[in-house]
């Protein structure tokens, strides 16, 4: 399969249009007016992407703590993602729910919390209703490796594959969980697409970095699970290049060897797929001019829109508790 | 036919038909009910209160699931998500423990976490209380740790009637509730009406009139605290009895209007008192400033301890309708004579119900 | 490997002795002395006799709720099961636990309790101490296939992978949870070891109802997993004659097929190795009507130890809650 | 050296280094001692509290997990059952939520199900409340959940002292004890002798005397109780405050004898208040019958909602010390003018401290 130009731009566009905007709440984040946690992805812009520009409006997402490129690219509204950050009424939560609660239905993105694994029975849940319904809909589910550890997430596997379900479960592996290596938490030579697959849920391993191959085999495997309501699983290796939890760079904590960082700061995935793009003239250092100035724009606005907007009213707390 | 049927005041029914009634008129009402649980569709179909359901509403309706209680749970709420209305059964609460996240963490506050934009219509039916020797593990009322969570309905009906009317509006309602039923219950008979009607949620009720104290309890332990109003009314006490039926929201307002008449107050507490549900309910009593002058108030429930399984242990565990009398009587400071022996027929013994053989 | 006819007569005593316990719980259950819940293994004799064949009174047993041959095949004293059966207080758990709790430290056996799934962890950690403490103990995990559905099942065997822990994992796959045929709760062609395997842990599949076979093999991996401290999974097929729970057969119910019933009766492990000793001369009727006549003896006096015992004092309620 | 420090009442320090200082030197004197959980040998070392513990024990007592929180909680079982005492540690009490089913059906039943032949000597320390725009799933206090369980201790020091003396208590136990640490009492400072000492568990403290009223609270709500106290000094009123420090054993007897005095009490739950510790405290008093009368009676807690992230929401969740003198006030019929512009620096914002930057 080609991709055309069109697309490549796509895919670049949004990228850096998700670097773009987490590098701003990075850098107003000291402005201690986004007072709740933040979990940043910068590094891991391939996958969302990748995935998600397959993905119809009508196809559901469901995301963990670090689910901003999942909101966003699943065309989540990023003037009410930033709002949220800021806590204000004109959030996707109405300010009740933070960065770790994102949620945007227009758009598909279903929901994002911080229990590590409890969106992934969820997700498997709304497949299974969507299969009865015999809607072609598909349910991506994003989670890090650190959730492949708790047992629902195998009990999730199980069911999915038990009943059939048109679910694609998406592993992003940076490799840590928190400050933890894989070698704290996992066996060695542990693969976790074998894993699926022992449990009757077909799978593959992919560089997660690499938004071309990611699109293209993701694009394969999305028909085939919306063509056979057969669950799939792709395991995407990958790495996070700012801290856990926050808007600095962590490297001076050194629990990730210099080495390691260097050699995935090198793969970064936009680095590595402007210079491509620039090599194969899909796109010219006035067409980048363009794209940043357009999303630094719609940043700006956004970023303005969250800062006027008001907090959620008083009266707001006791509201919604129950339907 | 409905209504005839209906109006016929002799129907006893037992409290798992009226499950079983509830669960089969709902569904036909309403396409998007559907049955999730262990068992649901085997031979014994949950106590037979998911009788004929799969007969009548199909295998795409009614689902047998692996022993994965925490992810069942969480199917739950992704179907509801997907406009479903699972209902959800535990054969034993202590499974439901399995599942706290799901139902803590997730249920609870979906409506919440996003302001109002989804919310989780799931019922979870949690069979609770006591067995034949069922032990430490099999034979908890841990109703005090949902209805502490803002977000879940709590209820725990406890007449047949009532069993069919809230069954029917926890599955209305568009919200997470907690359906506690009490297996001694099961076997308990009212009068039901064949219809498809409901009884809301957050109303208690008094289930016997009175003026000379007020017991208050719920679940099992509202059959235990009846029967000792009536062993109390051969020693001419006429004690109120309300059954609290829902615990979250709760409605106080009954407890508070019979204690303007009896000044005594009894709470009969299904689980440990401790941290129960009973501290609740007094609490209530005990804020109020117009009533907390010259009460006389007290509580029991079941012995501070793990269940043991040995039938001579696990029968002091539960305090039964003598024992409540005894209560009664310190609240009221008489000593009633020979209570233990006049009234021992009323005693409830290892087993719900004569034909009880076991094993479970 | 061969076995000695010493070594094969244990293992048909081992078998025939469970079998006619079990019989008699069956047979004085409906006199309602027993209230408490029993699960029995009749049908399941040549697992707990094969595995446990091989362990040292040092190694330490867990099982579930079905585990009255866990509890017999590790030396756990007869009087004290049937005692606590019967709720009294010379039972094994002083009568507080009845059938679903059986304990026997003394004979290594260290824990059953009737939460699907719940020991699995525990043993774990078990073997995790023995571990840290150098001692070359082995701790075997018996459950059902049911077991394999709970998320905890998972957890536990990556964290034995990634510990390198000596424990054995032995599942038994009598088909059923409850009524509920494995079709309902895995995929089809699911191999349990082959999950395992993924997961970090090698692991068999064995006929559960050939004793030798599992003596044999069991010895193997059981040294090894001394040996090497890596854990070990082995699942073995099999059959429960009985209804899941109390002292009746329930084939009436039809929820398991009359030809699959057919089959797997006529795999009894007991009629086959009883015929093969037969054959191989090992047994005779004489030796054979020895063996139980000295069964029955052992059983009827456990059964009188039992009903003659005291039921626990009423202080005894509150006493070690805490320790 | 020990002795010279530890008569040094001078040496204040924080909470967070008194837990470390409870865990350094209770491995020192018991090898068996070891600390399991996510992140407790990472460069955050649980907000410091595990600091130095791998460099001095090495890696054979001190484990990081992978996020495995059920069975977790099982291994840490098992290794007390090989002899070992294990502390856990949860960063969320949320996080807790997954191993429900090892802490309430097995460990806290241990013991009695095997009838004393075994017990089940662990400690999981569990970090409660607020942080900054932590939302609804980072910010529960759900003591109440593990309370009602016999066969569990539940302990929540309000001070490092305690926090230090109470944890090595914890440790010393035979018993499954859940020890409660609020995220804001981490960043308190107290006097802390610099020895390996124990302040008993079960025993509830006045910490401050007082005549007026008695303020019953707990864990981080002591600390607004206290600054509720020297505010309502300011107004002529001498508030007796006592600390509960342990959720179960409850020691109750100071809070009787208080009231024998104050004839007022107020109960400042660290969570929900419905169906929560302040309902257990209340019916405490309210069933005692020779004190119920003539009382004053009232409690407050953490509004009944799921928690909001945004800031002015959630501050309106939690009652602080104004709120605390507000209802005093009501159960006194006192107005307390200019209550909120002149003591409104004592107010927290939702921040624990001035150097909190966030993410955390
Ligand atoms: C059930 C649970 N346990 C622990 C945590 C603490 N926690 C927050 S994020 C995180 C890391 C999870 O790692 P991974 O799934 O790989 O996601 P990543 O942060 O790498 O994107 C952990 C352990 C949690 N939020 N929920
Ligand atoms: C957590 C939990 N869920 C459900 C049950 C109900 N239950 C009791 S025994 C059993 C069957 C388990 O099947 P399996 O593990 O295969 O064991 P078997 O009975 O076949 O020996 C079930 C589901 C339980 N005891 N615990
Ligand atoms: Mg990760
Ligand atoms: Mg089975």
């Amino acid at each position: 399969m080609k991709i055309n130009k069109n697309k490549k731009i796509e895919l670049f566009y949004s990228m850096i249009r998700m670097r773009m905007i987490e590098e701003k709440i990075a850098e107003k984040y000291s402005e201690q007016e986004m007072r709740c946690p933040v979990h940043l992805s910068i590094g891991q812009e391939a996958i969302a992407s990748g995935i998600c520009m397959n993905l119809q409006k009508k196809d559901q997402v469901l995301s963990a703590h670090r689910s901003h490129f999942h909101y966003l690219a699943k065309g989540g509204s990023l003037k009410k993602m930033i709002s949220e950050i800021y806590g204000k009424e004109t959030g996707c939560a109405g300010g009740k729910g933070g960065s770790m609660h994102l949620i945007d239905i227009q758009a598909g993105l279903i929901a994002a919390v911080p229990i590590v694994g409890s969106t992934i029975p969820i997700g498997v849940g709304l497949a299974w209703a969507n299969k009865l319904d015999n809607l072609k809909k598909i349910v991506v589910i994003f989670f890090g490796e650190g959730s492949t550890e708790e047992g629902v997430f195998y009990e999730s596997i199980n069911f999915a594959a038990l009943h059939n379900l048109p679910v694609l479960f998406v592993c992003e592996n940076n490799f840590y969980s928190v400050y933890s290596g894989l070698n704290k938490r996992q066996p060695k030579k542990r693969k976790l697409f074998n894993v699926a697959e022992s449990l009757g849920v077909k799978g593959i391993s992919l560089d997660g970095n690499n938004v071309e191959e990611i699109y293209l085999k993701a694009k394969k495997i999305i028909k085939s699970v919306q063509r056979t309501n057969h669950p799939f699983f792709i395991e995407l290796s990958t790495y996070r290049f700012l801290e856990h939890c926050g808007p600095n760079n962590d490297d001076d904590l050194e629990y990730r060897p210099t080495s390691e960082i260097l050699f995935w700061k090198k793969k970064c995935p936009i680095v590595k797929y402007k210079k491509k793009l620039l090599k194969e003239k899909v796109l010219n250092s006035k067409k980048l001019d363009k794209i940043y100035n357009e999303i630094n724009l719609e940043i700006n606005k956004s970023f303005k829109f969250a800062q006027k907007s008001k907090f959620p009213k008083n009266s707001n707390l006791m509201k919604n508790i129950y339907a | 036919m409905l209504k005839k049927n209906s109006i016929n005041k002799n129907r006893f029914i037992q409290y798992t038909q009226a499950i079983n009634e509830a669960l089969m008129q709902s569904m036909k009402l309403d396409k998007k009910i559907v049955i999730l649980g262990l068992g649901v569709d085997d031979p014994k179909r949950i106590f037979g209160t998911t009788n004929n359901l799969i007969e009548t509403y199909g295998k795409n309706r009614v689902f047998d699931m692996p022993t994965s209680e925490n992810a069942i749970t969480g199917f739950a709420i992704g179907m509801s998500l997907g406009k479903y209305r699972p209902v959800l059964c535990h054969q034993r609460v202590e499974f439901a423990l399995l599942s706290m996240d799901q139902i803590i963490n997730q249920a609870a506050k979906w409506s919440y976490m996003n302001d109002g934009q989804m919310s989780v219509p799931i019922v979870i039916r949690l069979i609770i209380g006591r067995g034949w020797g069922q032990g430490p593990q099999h034979s908890q009322s841990l109703e005090s740790l949902f209805a502490n969570i803002p977000g879940l309905k709590v209820v725990c009906p406890s007449s047949a009637y009532d069993a069919k009317g809230m069954l029917i509006s926890s599955i209305n309602d568009n919200n997470p509730v907690i359906f506690f039923e009490h297996r001694w219950l099961h076997s308990t008979y009212s009068i039901v009406p064949k219809k498809h009607y409901s009884v809301p949620i957050g109303r208690s009720k008094i289930v016997k009139k009175g003026n000379n104290l007020t017991i208050v309890s719920s679940s099992y332990m509202t059959i235990e605290s009846l029967k000792a109003s009536e062993i109390l009314s051969n020693y001419g006490i006429n004690a109120e009895v309300i059954d609290l039926r829902t615990l979250r929201p709760l409605d106080i307002k009954p407890v508070l209007k019979s204690l303007k008449k009896t000044k005594k107050l009894l709470v009969v507490d299904n689980g440990w008192t401790q941290y129960g549900i009973s501290a609740e309910i007094i609490t209530r009593v005990a804020t109020i400033k117009k009533l907390n002058k010259n009460l006389a108030i007290n509580r029991m429930g079941i012995a501070d301890t793990p269940i043991p399984s040995t039938r001579n242990l696990a029968k002091l565990c539960y305090p039964d309708c003598l024992d409540i009398c005894t209560e009664v009587g310190k609240i009221l400071n008489i000593k009633f004579k020979n209570l233990y022996s006049k009234f021992k027929s009323f005693r409830a013994q290892d087993v719900p119900n004569k034909n009880f053989t076991g094993p479970f």
